[in-house]
């Protein structure tokens, strides 16, 4: 709300006490002294919903449905990896169609997600606008074209979940119910249409002015031997990681620090880390489309890249992806014999990683012979990202802070963005405070 | 009727868009708005009967019919603003454009009537649907005998036609008592009590009374009551009931009383058709 | 004739968020709803964040810490109508499901340092704070419902938003009903209409994220998946859910409890 | 026969095995019919189940009727413009569809009666009703296989349809032979006849045909005595049994929707974000619902109980002074589609047992 500006030269402190355009609540916080950042927090104080605690005694057949609710940008996110978890405990194999119908709602998931994101929230951040109404007043046509691209990736959620928010059809084993190979084609179209126009639409995207800053970073993403990735695969790393879902809490560990409502995740005996689309492309370059990669090429974005405000580019050539694969997948799709195949319950314990928009998602889930969950990890990817977006912070803002205060603030903003945090998922909204000594 | 035969061909739920011509303020609340035709002729209508008035984007209410049966191409109503169809129509003004469908229902015993002392007794927003039985009497004054209105409201802030009530009542042989329910204030100088105390002041000719009434529900049992000690017969007493309408034609089955659907078989009935349902609780 | 634009404030609480990115899900209509409203305070879709007072409010989230118990006070002074819209901000969402517990052992199970957290013992609903107009449900809202709201507003008209049953939507739908013909549990008898019974439609029991219909008919629901076999703990959860603290499921799941 | 009914530009709405459930449903040829597939049927509770041949029509009605094509749930009946002040009204003028239904049995035919009776037959009529109903063909299929809740004989509805179908055919399964005796009702379903092949019936095979409906009419197990129905439910007003119904009766609206014979909408207006344009929509209502019945200040059905009071005397009741006829064809459906399983057969008994005349008391 109050954007509390204190510019007293060379020392201070920038606060942004309700970030916007960010899902969630948080704010953002940085002390200055001598033009050197002393410190840098993200704040999320989005209120904690304390799932982990509400599930457990639940069915673990609940599970797609309460954890859908942790993120309305996400929920298919959170429906994947608990179905994949919890199948991965009781030893669940799913038709082949099932798999592909899950990849494509996951598919109109990233759709909407990464329009919704790269449109409204982080285009009007380099285009100097405070929001998509204004942008979408001076570029009607490039609005016109977001929105619909964005509703194509709503068409493929609704129509596979009965509504883009919370789907309803996801189950342990499969589907409620699959769709019929008539149903599916209608999308066909509007996909294709949408694959011709999307290099304009890249160019648009590449056009913006990019600032200059790179960082080291480890990326952490999932690698699947012939695909690029969404639900499946091991995880890997630039600097080396090759690990099973299982293995990820041996690897990754969960700090808790005082000045926030999520735990911030770190990479044991190393340190913080970005996952994300950026992540997965420069770790999955070679798996994705023809059709992606010449998006990429289009825009100038390259292996290995190593600018967070590119981000917004990787997410366009994730969108081509993710049209390609849609595409790919109604083409075809056959129903599976059963939506669902049959399983026993027993006790059991199993844990997933897929990739949500924002990244890895890993959730564990142990429960007893009735199905009822004893426990629940979820480790969603904003709280793996977020000490790492403290530690771009540390690093931008001596490249800009000759700037004018209000400049720095809308740029550490910007900057922050890069990694679309979702603070519902993380928990929790975004305050930038600057604070100089 | 005034239902022509080839209207059942058109779609009895399509409205025709009719002019307003003027709006007058009755109460605080309460406006008479005039319409008149905007394009083709207005159909006539007879006592008692009612319209499904649309306001654009809004939606569409019952509303009598308050106007002169004898004046052409001018549909009065009466209308009350209790919630947003009833207030988005009061504030039209002249020249706006509104939705008519109708008119329906039957008509006030205007007919049957004739030669008879006529009882009028209404409570508040009631008084619309009576006053073309009014205006009717006047006109045709000598086919009636005594004609008596009885009027209530719930204080002098709701009375309805005042100016009216005083012409009507300035007739030799027109007699008007009016009533209120409480209060009445430092200008009100008339009668308080509801309507039915009203009828302490009458000597009523039983055997040639056709009583009208039309108010609250609860208003027209009491007045029935009070009626019957007077051995006025059920026949002979007429009311206007009302319920909730969608389509004023019978599809929609929201008006039904007991067996009755009132739209088509009222909104005017005799009490012998509805002694029998007045009354019962959530019927 | 010439209105001024009714501005708009979109304020969260705990909450996934989702109801509000219904109105950016509105893609073929958001120009045309940013042209006939004002969005003054929108965070979540801009940063051009204006004070009130704003005609219509929309609340999402429910209450659950003491800032924002104080906070939704300032708000309601702030707005001429205030809409609570989705599960959360109505019956208080699935953080309710606290009410039955201690939060605190909550807290702990969930973040290493709980003393870093604060939070209140319960959540709760907007309404059980301060008076609301009007309540959206679901969980999330349908944006057509939403929509509704708004183009209703807009014109001075009742928005169209049965408080019956599923089931209306369902038959309509010409949906085969799912508890009779595949005898599994379904809310939507006991649960209001608006999603267009999209469970039904998916060969599944709704589980009622549209919260309680207009007249309370729950406990009867529960003695009825009672007496079909179904586990008491089974329909105890059945009940608890997304609009588990709304009264009409609360008395359901207390009764089936204590059996 | 179904080539030679599209030819003509109908859409075949036929019976198929859809989410569990016979139901109807558009069809392009034969092979979507439920061969092989029939129904049994209870209070709360419809099973698909598999026979041991391959019948087409062996089977009692589904959740939906005709209704749901001629009486459509839902339904644009106009739009309105507004540009600049003024505003126009545009009918909904889409061509009404040509339906030619198969497999509609008896009590469907009567329940199609009873409708007409009021959306056609009264001083107004409902021209999306008259041109749907107007339009189509009807095939019916004299049922043969009625389930646990039928009771049309009680409601002299059935099983036997004696007119109202352009033809009527009834399905005969031997040892080894699968055949339809036709009987053609009109001049359009003699010339449908004529484009297919046939030929004329034996006695012995009409006789079969009449001894399957004897045999159906005698499967029929459950009655409703309707002596004296109209009053004795409009008399027990009071009749403590509507509070033990209310305790469990969920007010969903299932029972009404389903009923080939309610008939009660509602009109909903709307209006587009900008205002430019406005809509009205006309939707499938029921008696249970609370804005039923809204009238400023409150509803006057509140309780449970006074609107299922109001469902059952409605149909069993008034529907005899409003239309001259029973409001029921002991179709049953209101039995099988409540989830809590009331049943009216069970529930008018009540009522006789104990007559508790409200008679008047006002
Ligand atoms: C035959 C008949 C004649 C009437 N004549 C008049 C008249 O001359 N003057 C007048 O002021 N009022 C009259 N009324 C009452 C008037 O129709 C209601 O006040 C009006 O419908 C309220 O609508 P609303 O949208 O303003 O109010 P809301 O309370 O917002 O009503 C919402 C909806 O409920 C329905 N509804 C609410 N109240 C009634 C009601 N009393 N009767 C029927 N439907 C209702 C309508 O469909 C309405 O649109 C008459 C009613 C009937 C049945
Ligand atoms: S009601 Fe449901 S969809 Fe809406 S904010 Fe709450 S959890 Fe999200
Ligand atoms: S059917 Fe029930 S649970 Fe499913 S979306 Fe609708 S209201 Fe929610
Ligand atoms: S009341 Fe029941 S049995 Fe009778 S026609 Fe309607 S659905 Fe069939």
């Amino acid at each position: 709300m109050s954007r509390v500006i204190e510019p007293r030269k060379k020392n201070g402190t920038i606060r942004v006490d309700y970030m916007a355009r960010v899902e969630g609540e948080g704010a953002l916080f940085i002390k200055l002294k001598n033009d050197q950042v002393q410190d840098v927090k993200l704040k999320l104080f989005e209120p904690p919903r304390l799932f982990e605690a509400l599930l457990r005694g639940r069915h673990f057949s609940e599970a797609p449905d309460i954890t859908a609710r942790i993120c309305g940008i996400c929920p298919v996110a959170y429906q994947m990896t608990a179905v994949h978890s919890i199948e991965r405990a009781l030893g669940i194999t799913v038709h082949p169609m099932v798999r592909l119908l899950r990849r494509l709602l996951y598919a109109g998931e990233w759709i909407e997600s990464h329009v919704l994101h790269m449109y409204m929230l982080h285009a009007p951040d380099f285009m100097g606008y405070r929001d998509f109404v204004e942008l979408a007043r001076d570029h009607p046509a490039e609005a016109r074209e977001a929105l619909r691209l964005k509703k194509l990736g709503n068409q493929i959620m609704t129509l596979l979940g009965g509504r883009e928010i919370h789907p309803v059809s996801v189950a342990v084993g499969g589907f409620y119910k699959t769709p019929s190979k008539s149903e599916l084609e209608p999308l066909a179209d509007e996909l294709k249409r949408a694959l011709d126009i999307v290099f304009d639409k890249a160019k648009f995207l590449a056009g913006f002015d990019y600032p200059d800053f790179e960082q080291t970073y480890e990326f952490v993403a999932l690698s699947h031997p012939s695909e690029y990735p969404l639900n499946e695969g091991r995880l890997v790393s630039s600097k080396g990681l090759n690990i099973d879902a299982s293995q990820y809490e041996d690897y990754f560990t969960e700090h808790h620090v005082k000045h926030s409502n999520a735990l911030h995740s770190v990479i044991r005996g190393r340190d913080c880390y970005q996952t994300g689309p950026l992540a997965r492309f420069n770790l999955n370059y070679s798996k994705l489309p023809e059709v992606a990669r010449q998006a990429a090429e289009h825009c100038g974005l390259r292996v290995p890249c190593l600018n967070p405000f590119k981000s917004i580019l990787a997410r366009a050539v994730e969108v081509v992806f993710a049209l390609q694969e849609s595409l790919r997948i109604i083409q075809i799709y056959e129903p599976p014999p059963v939506p669902r195949v049959p399983f026993e319950i027993r006790a059991a314990a199993g844990n997933a990683i897929t990739e949500a928009p924002r990244g890895i998602q890993f959730n564990r889930y142990t429960f007893d012979e009735q199905g009822l969950i004893q426990s629940v990890k979820i480790v969603p990817p904003t709280s793996q990202n977020q000490k790492r977006i403290e530690e771009d912070l540390k690093n931008f803002v001596p490249g800009i802070v000759a700037l004018p205060i209000e400049e720095i603030t809308r740029r550490c903003e910007q900057a922050v963005r890069n990694y679309d945090p979702c603070i519902s998922c993380a928990t929790h909204f975004l305050k930038v405070t600057l604070e100089r000594e | 009727m005034t239902l022509s035969a080839h209207r059942d061909a058109l779609d009895p739920m399509l409205p025709v868009a009719v002019r307003v011509a003027s709006v007058h303020r009755e109460t605080y609340d309460t406006c008479t708005v005039v319409t008149e035709p905007a394009g083709g002729a207005l159909p006539g209508f007879t006592p008692g009967q009612f319209s499904m008035l649309y306001h654009y984007g809004v939606g569409e209410v019952p509303i009598s019919i308050s106007g002169d049966p004898g004046v052409a191409d001018r549909l009065v109503y009466t209308i009350r603003a209790v919630g947003a169809v009833s207030g988005a129509l009061i504030n039209r003004r002249p020249g706006d454009l509104i939705g008519m469908r109708g008119p329906f229902g039957a008509s006030w015993p205007v007919q049957e009537a004739q030669g008879k002392d006529v009882l009028i007794v209404a409570g508040g927003i009631g008084l619309a649907p009576l006053r073309p039985v009014i205006y009717h009497i006047l006109r045709h004054r000598t086919d009636y005998g005594r004609l008596i209105l009885l009027y209530g409201a719930r204080s002098p802030r709701e009375l309805l036609f005042t100016k009216e009530l005083k012409h009507w009542n300035a007739q030799r042989d027109l007699q008007v008592l009016t009533t209120v329910d409480t209060g009445g204030g430092a200008n009100w100088h008339g009668h308080v009590g509801v309507v039915t105390t009203l009828f302490d002041f009458l000597k009523l000719r039983p055997e040639r009374i056709v009583a009208m009434t039309c108010g609250p529900e609860i208003m027209m049992r009491f007045v029935v009551r009070q009626l019957e000690a007077q051995h006025i017969t059920d026949e002979r007493i007429y009311l206007s009931m009302e319920l909730n309408m969608k389509c004023a034609v019978g599809f929609c089955g929201h008006c039904q009383m007991g067996p009755y659907f009132l739209c088509k078989d009222g909104t005017v009935f005799n009490y012998a058709q509805m002694r029998r349902w007045m009354g019962r609780r959530e019927l | 004739m010439t209105k001024t634009k009714p501005r708009i404030g979109v304020f969260k609480f705990a909450s996934c968020d989702g109801c509000q990115l219904s109105l950016l899900d509105l893609e073929d209509e958001l120009i045309a709803l940013a042209g006939a409203v004002d969005l003054a305070f929108f965070p979540e879709m801009s940063s051009h964040m204006r004070k009130g007072p704003y005609d219509i409010g929309l609340v999402e989230g429910s209450v659950t810490t003491h800032h924002d118990a104080s906070r939704i006070h300032e708000i309601r002074k702030q707005c001429k109508t205030l809409v609570a819209i989705g599960a959360c901000a109505t019956a208080g969402g699935i953080q309710a499901l606290r009410n039955w517990h201690d939060s605190k052992q909550w807290v702990s199970h969930v973040y290493a340092h709980p003393e870093y957290i604060q939070t209140l013992g319960m959540s709760t609903p907007i309404s059980e704070h301060v008076p609301i107009d009007f309540e959206l449900r679901g969980c999330p809202v349908s944006k057509h419902q939403l929509l509704e709201l708004l183009s209703a507003t807009l014109a001075g008209r009742r928005p169209n938003i049965p408080t019956y049953s599923v089931c209306m939507e369902c038959k309509r739908k010409g949906n085969v009903c799912v508890a009779v013909a595949q005898h599994v549990a379904c809310l939507g008898p006991a649960t209001q209409a608006g999603c267009g019974a999209i469970c039904p439609s998916f060969g599944r029991g709704c589980y009622g994220c549209f919260g309680p219909a207009e007249t309370p008919n729950t406990v009867i629901l529960a003695d009825q998946l009672l007496r079909e076999g179904r586990a008491q703990q089974t329909v105890v959860r059945d009940f608890r859910s997304f609009n588990a603290w709304a009264w009409p499921y609360r008395q359901a799941s207390e009764k089936a409890r204590s059996l | 026969m179904i080539a030679a009914i599209r030819r003509r530009g109908y859409e075949v709405i036929g019976p198929q095995v859809k989410d569990g459930a016979i139901l109807y449903g558009p069809i392009q040829g034969i092979d979507a019919l439920p061969i092989g597939w029939t129904s049994e049927q209870e209070p709360a509770s419809y099973r698909l189940k598999r026979r041991s041949d391959a019948a087409m029509f062996q089977y009692a009605t589904g959740p939906n009727s005709l209704k749901d094509f001629i009486h459509p749930s839902e339904i644009k009946l106009l739009t309105a413009e507004r540009p600049e002040g003024a505003f126009r009204i545009l009918p909904n003028d889409a061509p009404s569809p040509r339906y030619a239904f198969l497999g509609v049995r008896a009590c469907e035919l009567a329940a199609a009666g009873v409708q007409d009776r009021v959306l056609m037959e009264g001083r107004y009529g409902d021209p999306v009703y008259r041109a749907r109903r107007g339009n189509s063909i009807i095939i019916a299929v004299q049922c043969t296989a009625p389930s646990g809740v039928c009771f049309c004989t009680s409601m002299g509805a059935g099983p036997r349809a004696e007119s109202g179908f352009d033809l009527a055919l009834t399905e005969l399964i031997g040892a080894g032979a699968h055949q339809f005796v036709v009987e053609v009702g009109t001049q359009l379903g003699a010339e449908l006849l004529s484009e297919i092949e046939f030929s004329d019936a034996s006695d012995e095979l009409r006789d079969q045909a009449r001894e399957a409906s004897r045999a159906a009419e005698a499967a029929i197990q459950r009655r409703l005595d309707t002596t004296g129905l109209r009053e004795l439910l409009r008399d027990n007003f009071d009749h403590p049994r509507w509070d033990d119904i209310a305790q469990r009766c969920l007010a969903c609206g299932n029972c009404t929707n389903v009923c080939p014979t309610c008939f009660c909408v509602t009109v909903e207006d709307s209006t587009s974000v900008s205002g430019e344009t406005a809509e009205r929509w006309r939707r499938w209502d029921s008696c249970f619902t609370l804005a039923f019945s809204y009238i400023h200040g409150g509803s006057v059905r509140v309780s449970t109980k006074s609107r299922y009071r109001q469902w059952l005397t409605h149909k069993l009741s008034y529907w005899h002074d409003q239309f001259g006829s029973s409001g029921c064809v002991g179709c049953g459906r209101c039995i099988a589609w409540c989830p809590a399983g009331i049943d009216l057969t069970q529930e008018v008994p009540a009522f006789r047992a104990s007559n508790h005349e409200t008679e008047g008391k006002t």
